[in-house]
Formats: structure tokens, C-alpha cells, sequence
């Protein structure tokens, strides 16, 4: 079974098939971009595996991040996405008209609006503050336009990924 | 001399432990305050004894004095410990310290007042003969005002909270129209971090140095210094890695400014452990800054070339000793760097909270780690997003900076993102990594990402992601061969 | 000069992370070698290459020289550094070394072969003027012979492995009727440690303390020594707890044993790194012991208080390299202690294998860990059961007991019984902490224990066995807010 | 629900019922030997709980070995048997006879055994010989008498608590 592994600079088509359960490891063979490689894998932790391949020796720290792998080793960082192949590729689509939702980029508390419904705003233009962690953070506008909806209120608590403010161009 | 005890550590994280481990190592009781979102903090399980002090914000808890006092009080403290931020620079903490008979450890509150209002600071400097930066000597009233000083100034000028430190409520401002926003924004910070909206402004020095002086002061005029931190990598003025020595001083150098800090001290009447502050421009010029009238955050690098622990030095000064050591006791003993790690994406700076699933601090030769974390944590979205500071020492400054790439290497945090990443960027740059650099290093370093990690990063990607979604690696294993999911089966992979 | 890139480490546990994280100081490729029972190891892990060598039992795998050889010269190596214990101490190595070509980081094989046979040394170190500690002057061919040397010498008589060192093989003889079970026993476990039987009989010193020089010698005659180490708390001959100065020298002293010890390498056309061992009675003359051919474990302490990286320092010197400093350049910066962290019951010192379910290592000032394990790991009964070692520092003895004591509450080593109970023990007995102590320190030393913390632990296991057991606390609490015994639920008290 | 908590000196009666659970801790009411004490008890890891009581904090460990429970507090080490006091307390019966089974103090291998079956052995006389981690180890007879069975041999691996030999005085 074939994997698209892609950290949006390369694409990397990697297959994996268990050959043997051991004591303190399992191996694998891992077909990568047409070449075949035996690989050793120990799981330390559920973050941490411990790789052998080819005599070399990976510590790989393997975190989900929404959708997305990030992978540390030997101090780079890669982001992932890893997709079965199989699968139909979805093709995102592009936003519908020039409706842009803008989301939190952290948790936190927001602490000033500085705009209303229906307020014109230039690109860049501060929107709105949200605090957290003791520092205080201007969420711009990303385009120029009208703001229609601005779904939270002074004072209110956050999370990543809540909706701030919807602007249309 | 007043026996000390017992002592109330008015803090949290990494700074509360520090205090609590100097209170272990000379048999004095420590106690811990938290706040409701802190019960299972490192902390309160730290020290000898923990009181719960109120709600999760630190408005409601950790910066409410009455609340403090109290509990110190009721506790049998004879002393209270700030650490570095939320009470530390207030001066109505001393102030009620010593209407309850209570010793405070730091200053006295009329040298924290005089010294954490920049703008008597910069005049008391001044008339002691220390290089100031020109800049409005008194606060800012209004944004009209601040119009006016900043084109006195000459643009680029900065905004500063006049009763803080540690870069809150820090504003650049390049041209007359960048300055609304950035004024009600600083006085709101400022607000927030010190309880203070006072701002004050100072013409900005384009990529100069900072390089404070760590001192020592007791009761008695005695005034030390224990050299020089370099402090030149910078973000938004926050601190993230600092160093001693400094490679651009050298004796004489280190002589004036060290004779200048010890003035600085004297002329403001401080006690205790300080920092005095400066920003050294390309000439070899120096100006004094600020003068941080606490323990700093980057204080073991100190202690690491010095061999002197600040913490029991600001504990005994406090007690009524006298300085157990004169000028002359103080070298220098290799070199030290310190890399501040925070909750925070390495490469937006955003404040990353979340759960700690896994955490794996460095060890060895040369590598100390004060960290107000352990694993299975989660981090309070309420506090600064200060996790821990790895320390390095080395025989030579090639040495720490060896054991701190090392030191990074080692470190595993998992379930938030951090800046270790970050740092190992700093590290391994050019300037840095010759010495030769200023508080712009972190606006000019790249990283060129190596791709000789890609594919074993893909493979483990894979497999991960394969164990997730239960995908089956061969059609003849077994239903029960497969991952294991949780558990601590010792055949197969663990997770 | 021959310039070493890459390193085979031939050991494992907390001394091959040791080496390897020097090669990662020094931009050294570092290979580690494992057998079937180490692959999820943390030295495996830590090293940039590993390669499986073979079968748990450690004379299939670590001590097989042949397949050593073969991974180091297959994976490019120019050198290979031993550790101790395992082959560190084996001529064979470093002349299956110099077959190959390779550079053994350690002695060579003939000064090795000759100090590493107890009896041989003994000759060269009583020629060479050093006093030694009477006893047989040939290994014991029989129990008959073992007779009568033991009668010469007059009981109490100690016997040991010829080959060996670190206490395994060692047996005190107080009368006849125990000598030939001794000497069966002693034979076997020099057999098994070291792979020669050979045992040899000395003098038995009643209660000296152990007092051991550390030296350099580069391959130029250039002979330092880096002052000395106190060993005196030992059980079974095995060393528990070192320090460094020795509370009971005096500068003289100091001298004059490091002019011995400088004599000894000398006398032995000795290089690298390396330990000569004393025995000093109550009136304070002092006798030679052995050589310690290798690192030593307790190295550490030696590193705290000269900085200088002594595993830095051993490729170096292979590598071709003079000395870079002289015995002027070397001084004592305040005190450091180490304790070794053993799998063994703290009463009984019974091996105590398991599954370590629970790792913190403690941290802060002056505290250094070195360790060979990690959480979730089966420690594997085939090894030796030193797990980890904390080395702390300190400005005094004083403050660096101190720092041993707050780092020992911290550590937590969960799922096995280790040492860390005993030690607190030794460091809270008054002889010890005044520094009046010798060898026989760990059998005089008595364990109050305080019941101030009975009611609390009582209610802790009371509370803890109710959880394993279901038991429900209250009637009317519903089913599914019972106490989880899984799974990370922030709500409950988490399991 | 009362326990009856021993270390072996002291003998302790402690009833624990839960008051409240809150975002990071449990409160509990706690009767030890009659008196009535309000314990906060937050669990960090498995065998560590934060335990505050009356102000004072203590890091708590507690494992578990075979029966015993093994606490750990501020450096000193206790063992306790915690048992539900309204069980039936079983005597433990004395050893029926003269016949004893000597265990394994320790997971090892047996790499030596000096005695034969129908040996008489005095007290102290050494039997076999247990290896772990590097360290031989003499197991001794406890008691005067005749081995009756020796059900391990040389180059056996035995585990914690397996028989090595029965003894009969």
C-alpha cells in the first residue's frame, strides 16, 4: 500500500510492508521513490521512534498537527501531508467568491474590537487584539474589503482555529 | 541579621522552582502560592508548602499583594521571594513587606520606584555622569505629546512601558503615522503586564548591543559586579538567548562599565541582586538602558562562569549579611550561554498552548536545565509562555555553544510547538557563532533547510501515519499483530 | 597526527551516551554497537550509526572482539573507545586495534597488559620507589597456595581478579575455613568479568579510604595529574559514592601523591587518560593499589572541579595530540560529589530488574546527570545494574552534599528499586558529612527513620490501593466519574 | 470505607471518601486514627500524586510490589499491607512441617548448584549460585536440613519468586 507524502516542496511516493515483529523493534520494507530499503523501527514513546536504516541511527519525533505530520530529526523540521493514494485526491477549492473567514491563529482572550459590521478596512488594517500567554496580538486584515460578521465579543475566550472575523472583498 | 527561615515565593514556572531548589540546598521551608489553574503545577509540588491564592488570571491571583501578604503572614514567613516579573518590579509589594514586618528580597521599595520609573531613572543616571540615550525624560501624556517627543527625538524612536522590563509594552516606531496605534497598544500592554500605562520614548538605536552588568549590593555600601551578559539576541526586545562573557569587551572595557554599573547602584541607593543595563553601539560607545531591580531571567549564566549562586546571595543580603566577597573574588571561569524556550511557533513567534504528552530534558557535561514543566502538563493559556532555559558551559565560548546545539539536540517537548528549533538556527549561524552580532541577528538569520533528512522524515511519516488510520502493513498478520495502540506491550512497536 | 572523524563507542549504558555526546561536541561521528537485547537502548539511540553485534549475553556481543573490530573497520572508523568494564581493560583490544590500523583510545596494549596484571604491577610500582601494600607477589595457582600466602600476609586477606577492577571478583578473607569458598568464588566472577580466572592475595587494610589520582599522558612523555578522588564509601569493594577534593589532604599531600601517581604512569610507559589508586591508613601514608587502565565511572567528578572534558581529552592524546596544558594550568574550582544510581535494593542490594515505568531526573544549579536509561524501558538483567550517576557541584563541600541531596529528592526512578535511598543515607550521616570517614563507613552507617511522614503515606496508599481495587469512594458519584485508570482525562485525578 | 494501613511497626486505620472533583485535583475527607483531615490529591503520573494537607506539599510516590504498596515522601521509604478491614483477615498458616521452598530473590541465572538432591545441609552452607546483572550470589540454606528438590539446573534462568530449592529440617 502506497503513501503520497508531501512537505510542499517534494512529493515522495513511500510503500511500507511489515516483514518481521521482534523483541525490541519491527522491521520493515519501504519502498521509497522506487528504491527498497529494510528499515528497523523501535517505538520509544508515541511521539519517538527510533529508526535504523542502513547502519545510520534516527531519532524521529513524530507529532499530528491537525491533518498535517510534523517530523523532527536531527533538529529540521518537516511538515507532512501523508495521503493514501488509492484515495479520490480532493482538489481544495479556491474560496467561493471573496468571502475569507479569518480564523484564531492561537487560543486566547479577546480583549479589544476595533472595528464593526459593515466597516471598510484596508488590507493590513488592525481588526482586532487577542491576548495570550501575557502578549498582546493585532489580528489584521489579510485583504482589503467590508467586514460583514465579527462572531465574537470583547472579553471572550478563543480557540485555535475559532472564527474571528469574516471580510469580503 | 534576621534569620531567614522561611520564605513565600511570589511566583511561578521555572523561576518558582529555581527559588524553591535554594531554599532546599540551606534548609529554609519554601512556600508556594497558585493560582486555581496551578494545583498540579511543578511549583507547588516543589516546594514545602502551597496556598491556593485565587482564579486562573494573574490579576486575580498572582498579582494581588494583599493576597500575598497574607498568606505569608499566616504561613509564619519571615520573607517573600518575587522572582522575575508579575510583583517583582512593583514597589507596593516591599511597601507592604515592610508595613507587615515582613523582609521583602530585593530592593527597598524607594530605589524600586525611583529605578522602575525609566524616566527618574534616566535623570538619576544622568546626574551621576552615566551615558544616557536621548529620549523624553519624563512620561508621555498623550499621543499628542508623544508626537512631539518622538520628533524631537528623530525617527526611527521607541515606546517603553516606564514601570516594566523583559520587552512588554515595547513599541518601534518608524514614521508619525505608525505612532497611534503603536502608543495605545504599548500603554495597553504595559498596562496589562505591570499595571501601569505609563509609556515613555527614547531615540532608537539602530542594531546597537545589549550588555548588562549583573550586581551585587548589600545593607552595608558594598556594591559588587559579576561581569557582563551579552543580550544582543532580540525579538520584539524579548531575551532569547543570552551569554557571559561578551566577546566584543575586553578588560578595560569590562573595567569602565562594570565602574559605571557600580555607580548607578550607589547613586540610586539599590540593595540586593540588580542588573544594570546597556545598549553598546557599533563605536564601542555604551548608554545606560534600565536598571532591572530583580532577579533576571538569564541569571545562571552568571552563576555558571562565577560560581556564585544569586539566589542564596540575594537571600542572605536580605537576611542583614554583609557581601561575603569582595571585587577581587570574582573571575571569570569559562564561558555561558543560555537559550530561553518557549511555547511559542519557532517560526511565527505565536504562542503554541497545549498538552505535554512527552518531555525529555538534555543532561551531561556542561548542560543545566531550570524548566517549570514535566510531562502530561498542560500549559495554562493565562502565563507567559516561558517554559524553561537550557544553560551550556564551556572551557571556551566554542564549548558552550557545542554543548548547546548538543543540549538542543536532546531536548524533546512534545504537544506544543517551541522555539528549540529556533535557537538551533541562532547557534549555528555565522555571526553568532564568530560573536560578531547585534540586536538585528534575528531579522537577518536564514535557515537554508537541509533535505538530507527528507526521506527518513517521510518514511517515519508513513508508518506513523499508517498506525493511525489502522492500516493493515501485510494481509497475513494477524488481527491481534497489529500496532498496538496503547499500552505498554513489550513485543512490537510501543506507543 | 591522525585526525579522528568517527568513533566506535564499544560499550553501552550511561558511559557510551557519555562518548558520545563528547563526539558530538567535536563534530565526531559516533557508532554504537548493541546486542539483540539493547536495539531501543538509549546509547543505540544517541550515537549516529549502531549496529547489532550479537546475542544478549555480553560474551556473545560486547565482549566478542572480532566482531568489534569488523563493525568499526566496516563502517569506517579510525578509532574505537572502550569505556570501562567490558573490554576496557583487555590488551587484546588494543592489539586487535593496531592489527587493523585502528586507534585504540586508551593505552597500549603492552603497558595495558602489564598494569592490568595486579601482581605485575606491583613489581614495577615497588621498584619504582611507590610504596605497595604487602601481599603475594604472583597470581594463586591453587587454594593450597592461596593457604599459604594468606598465612604470610596474616588475616584478614583480600582476594582479586589479576585481570580486573571496579570491585567485581573481590573477596575479604577474615579466616582459613572461609578462604577455599572464597577463592572458588572469587576465581568465577573474575572468570565472568573479565575472562581470566587469575586472582592474586594482598594484605587486608583494615578501614582506609581510598584515595585515587586521575592522570593524563600524551604519547610525547607529557604526564599530568588532575588532582585526586575520595572512594572511600564502597560496599563489596564497589565504589558508591566519589568526591573531589579529598577532605583529608592537605596541598603537601596532594603533591606528593600526585608526584606517585605521575611516577606510576611513568614507570609504566602509561598513555591517555587513566587512575592510580591508593589506599591511605589512619596515620596517612599511602600505598599503591592498582592502575585503572581506562575512564574511570566516577570521572565526572574530577570534570566538575578542573573543567576539562576528560573523554575530549583521551581522543585527543590518541590522536597524536601534546597535551594542551601543564600541570600549572590545573586547579581546583569548589567541590563536586557523585553518586551512582544502582537497580538494586537500598537495604538488601539485591539486583532489581524491571520495567521502569517512570522517569525524572532532576535538575538546576549544580546538578549533572549521566544516564543510560529512559522511561518506558525494560532494563535488561544481562548488565551491569548501574543505571545512572548524578554528579553535583558546589562552591564548598558543603553546598555540593547540599545540591546531592535536593537533586536525590528529585529524582525519581519509578518500576525498580534503585540505590538513591542508601545514598541520601551516607549523606546525611554525620562522619561522612563532616568528612571523617574510610571504608568502612557504609557498615557503620545507621538509618533512623522518621515517622513525620507516616500519616501521609498511609493516607497515599490507602487512597491508591482503593483506586486499584474499584473501590467507589462515595455511593451517590456515578459510575463514569469514577476514578479513570487510563487515558490522560484532565477532569479526575489522571492514573 | 476503612483500611487498616501497616508498615510493620505502626498499625494505621484510615477511612477516605471523596468530597469533590475539580478541574486539577479531588479533595477528600480523610479519617486517620479518629481524627478528620481535608486532603487535595492531584495525580500526576501513576505512581505520583501531589498531595496537599493542612498547607504542606508533598510529592507522594506509591508502587506497588507483589502485595505490598512501597511509598516514597521527602526522601523516607515505607511499606505498607493495606487491607479492607471488614475482610475476614486470613492467617497466614505456618509453614506445615519442617519443609521449606527457597525462592529467587532476583530474576538471575543459575550458574552454578552445589548440592545434590537427599544432601544434608547445615544452615548457611551455600546451595546454588544465582548470576545477575555481573554479581554471583550465594544462595545459602535458611535452616539445617536435607534438600529434598531441586527443580532448577545449572544454566537455567529463573525469575523473582520461582522455587530453587525445598528444604526439609
Amino acid at each position: 500500500m502506497a503513501f503520497e507524502v508531501n512537505d510542499g516542496e517534494h512529493m515522495l511516493r513511500v510503500e511500507a510492508s511489515r516483514l518481521e515483529v521482534r523483541p525490541h523493534d519491527e522491521l520493515f520494507e519501504v519502498v521509497i521513490d522506487g528504491e527498497k530499503k529494510i528499515v528497523s523501527i523501535s517505538r520509544i514513546s508515541p511521539a519517538h521512534l527510533s529508526i535504523l536504516l542502513e547502519g545510520k541511527s534516527y531519532n524521529v519525533e513524530v507529532e499530528r498537527f491537525g491533518k498535517k505530520y510534523q517530523v523532527t530529526t536531527r533538529g529540521e523540521v518537516y511538515e507532512f501531508s501523508v495521503t493514501d493514494e488509492r484515495e479520490v485526491v480532493t482538489t481544495e477549492k479556491p474560496q467561493a467568491g471573496g468571502r475569507l473567514v479569518v480564523t484564531a491563529p492561537m487560543p486566547g482572550l479577546v480583549v479589544e474590537i476595533m472595528c464593526s459590521d459593515g466597516k471598510q478596512v484596508e488590507a493590513g488594517q488592525g481588526v482586532l487584539v487577542l491576548e495570550a500567554m501575557k502578549m498582546q496580538n493585532e489580528i489584521v486584515a489579510p485583504v482589503s474589503g467590508i467586514i460583514t460578521e465579527i462572531p465574537v465579543e470583547s472579553g471572550a475566550s478563543v480557540n485555535l482555529g475559532d472564527s474571528l472575523f469574516v471580510i469580503e472583498s | 541579621m534576621n534569620r531567614i527561615s522561611k520564605i513565600l515565593i511570589a511566583n511561578r514556572g521555572e523561576i518558582a522552582v529555581r527559588i524553591a531548589r535554594a531554599c532546599h540546598e540551606t534548609a529554609i521551608t519554601s512556600v508556594a502560592v497558585f493560582s486555581e489553574a496551578d494545583r498540579s503545577a511543578k511549583h507547588v509540588r516543589y516546594a514545602d508548602e502551597a496556598y491556593e491564592i485565587g482564579p486562573a488570571p494573574s490579576v486575580e491571583s498572582y498579582l494581588v499583594i494583599d493576597r500575598i501578604i497574607e498568606t505569608a503572614v499566616r504561613s509564619g514567613c519571615q520573607a517573600i521571594h518575587p522572582g522575575y516579573g508579575f510583583l517583582a518590579e512593583n514597589p507596593a509589594l516591599p511597601a507592604a513587606c515592610a508595613a507587615e514586618g515582613l523582609i521583602f528580597i530585593g530592593p527597598d521599595a524607594d530605589s524600586m520606584a525611583l529605578l522602575g520609573n525609566k524616566t527618574e531613572a534616566r535623570k538619576v543616571m544622568e546626574k551621576a555622569g552615566i551615558p544616557i540615550i536621548p529620549g523624553a525624560m519624563e512620561p508621555l501624556k498623550s499621543e499628542a505629546e508623544a508626537l512631539v517627543a518622538a520628533a524631537e527625538a528623530g525617527y526611527p524612536v521607541l515606546l517603553k512601558a516606564a514601570a516594566g522590563g523583559g520587552g512588554k509594552g515595547v513599541r518601534v516606531v518608524h514614521s508619525e503615522d505608525e505612532l497611534p496605534s503603536a502608543f495605545i497598544r504599548a500603554g495597553a500592554e504595559a498596562l496589562s503586564a505591570f499595571g501601569n500605562p505609563d509609556v515613555f520614548l527614547e531615540k532608537y538605536l539602530i542594531e546597537p548591543r545589549h550588555v548588562e552588568i549583573q550586581i551585587l549590593a548589600d545593607n552595608y555600601g558594598n556594591v559588587i559586579h559579576l561581569n557582563e551578559r551579552e543580550c544582543s539576541v532580540q525579538r520584539r526586545y524579548q531575551k532569547l538567548i543570552e551569554e557571559s562573557p561578551c566577546c566584543m569587551l575586553d578588560e578595560a572595557m569590562r573595567e569602565r562599565m562594570g565602574k559605571a554599573a557600580i555607580t548607578a547602584v550607589k547613586a540610586s541607593g539599590y540593595t540586593n541582586a540588580g542588573t544594570v543595563e546597556f545598549l553598546v553601539d557599533s563605536s564601542g560607545d555604551f548608554f545606560f538602558l534600565e536598571v532591572n531591580t530583580r532577579l533576571q531571567v538569564e541569571h545562571p549564566v552568571t552563576e555558571m562562569i562565577t560560581g556564585i549562586d544569586l539566589v542564596k546571595e540575594q537571600i542572605k543580603i536580605a537576611s542583614g549579611e554583609k557581601l561575603g566577597m569582595g571585587q577581587e573574588d570574582i573571575s571569570i571561569n569559562g564561558a555561558a550561554i543560555e537559550c530561553r524556550i518557549s511555547a511559542e511557533d519557532p517560526e511565527t513567534f505565536l504562542p503554541s498552548v497545549g498538552y505535554i504528552t512527552e518531555l525529555v530534558e538534555p543532561a551531561g557535561p556542561g548542560v543545566r536545565v531550570e524548566s517549570g514543566i514535566s510531562a502530561d502538563y498542560d500549559i495554562p493559556v493565562y502565563y507567559d509562555p516561558l517554559l524553561a532555559k537550557v544553560i551550556t558551559w564551556g572551557k571556551d565560548r566554542q564549548e558552550a555553544i557545542a554543548r548547546m546545539l548538543r543540549a538542543l539536540d536532546e531536548y524533546k517537548i512534545k504537544g506544543v510547538k517551541t522555539t528549540i528549533p529556533f535557537h538551533r538556527r541562532v547557534l549555528i549561524d555565522k555571526g553568532f557563532s564568530e560573536g560578531n552580532y547585534d540586536t538585528g541577528i534575528v531579522t537577518r538569520i536564514e535557515h537554508h533547510r537541509t533535505n538530507d533528512f527528507l526521506e527518513i522524515s517521510a518514511i517515519a511519516a508513513t508508518i506513523v501515519a499508517m498506525n493511525d488510520e489502522n492500516v493493515d502493513f501485510v494481509s497475513d498478520v494477524k488481527q491481534d499483530d497489529r500496532w498496538k495502540l496503547s499500552g505498554r506491550n513489550y513485543g512490537g512497536i510501543r506507543s
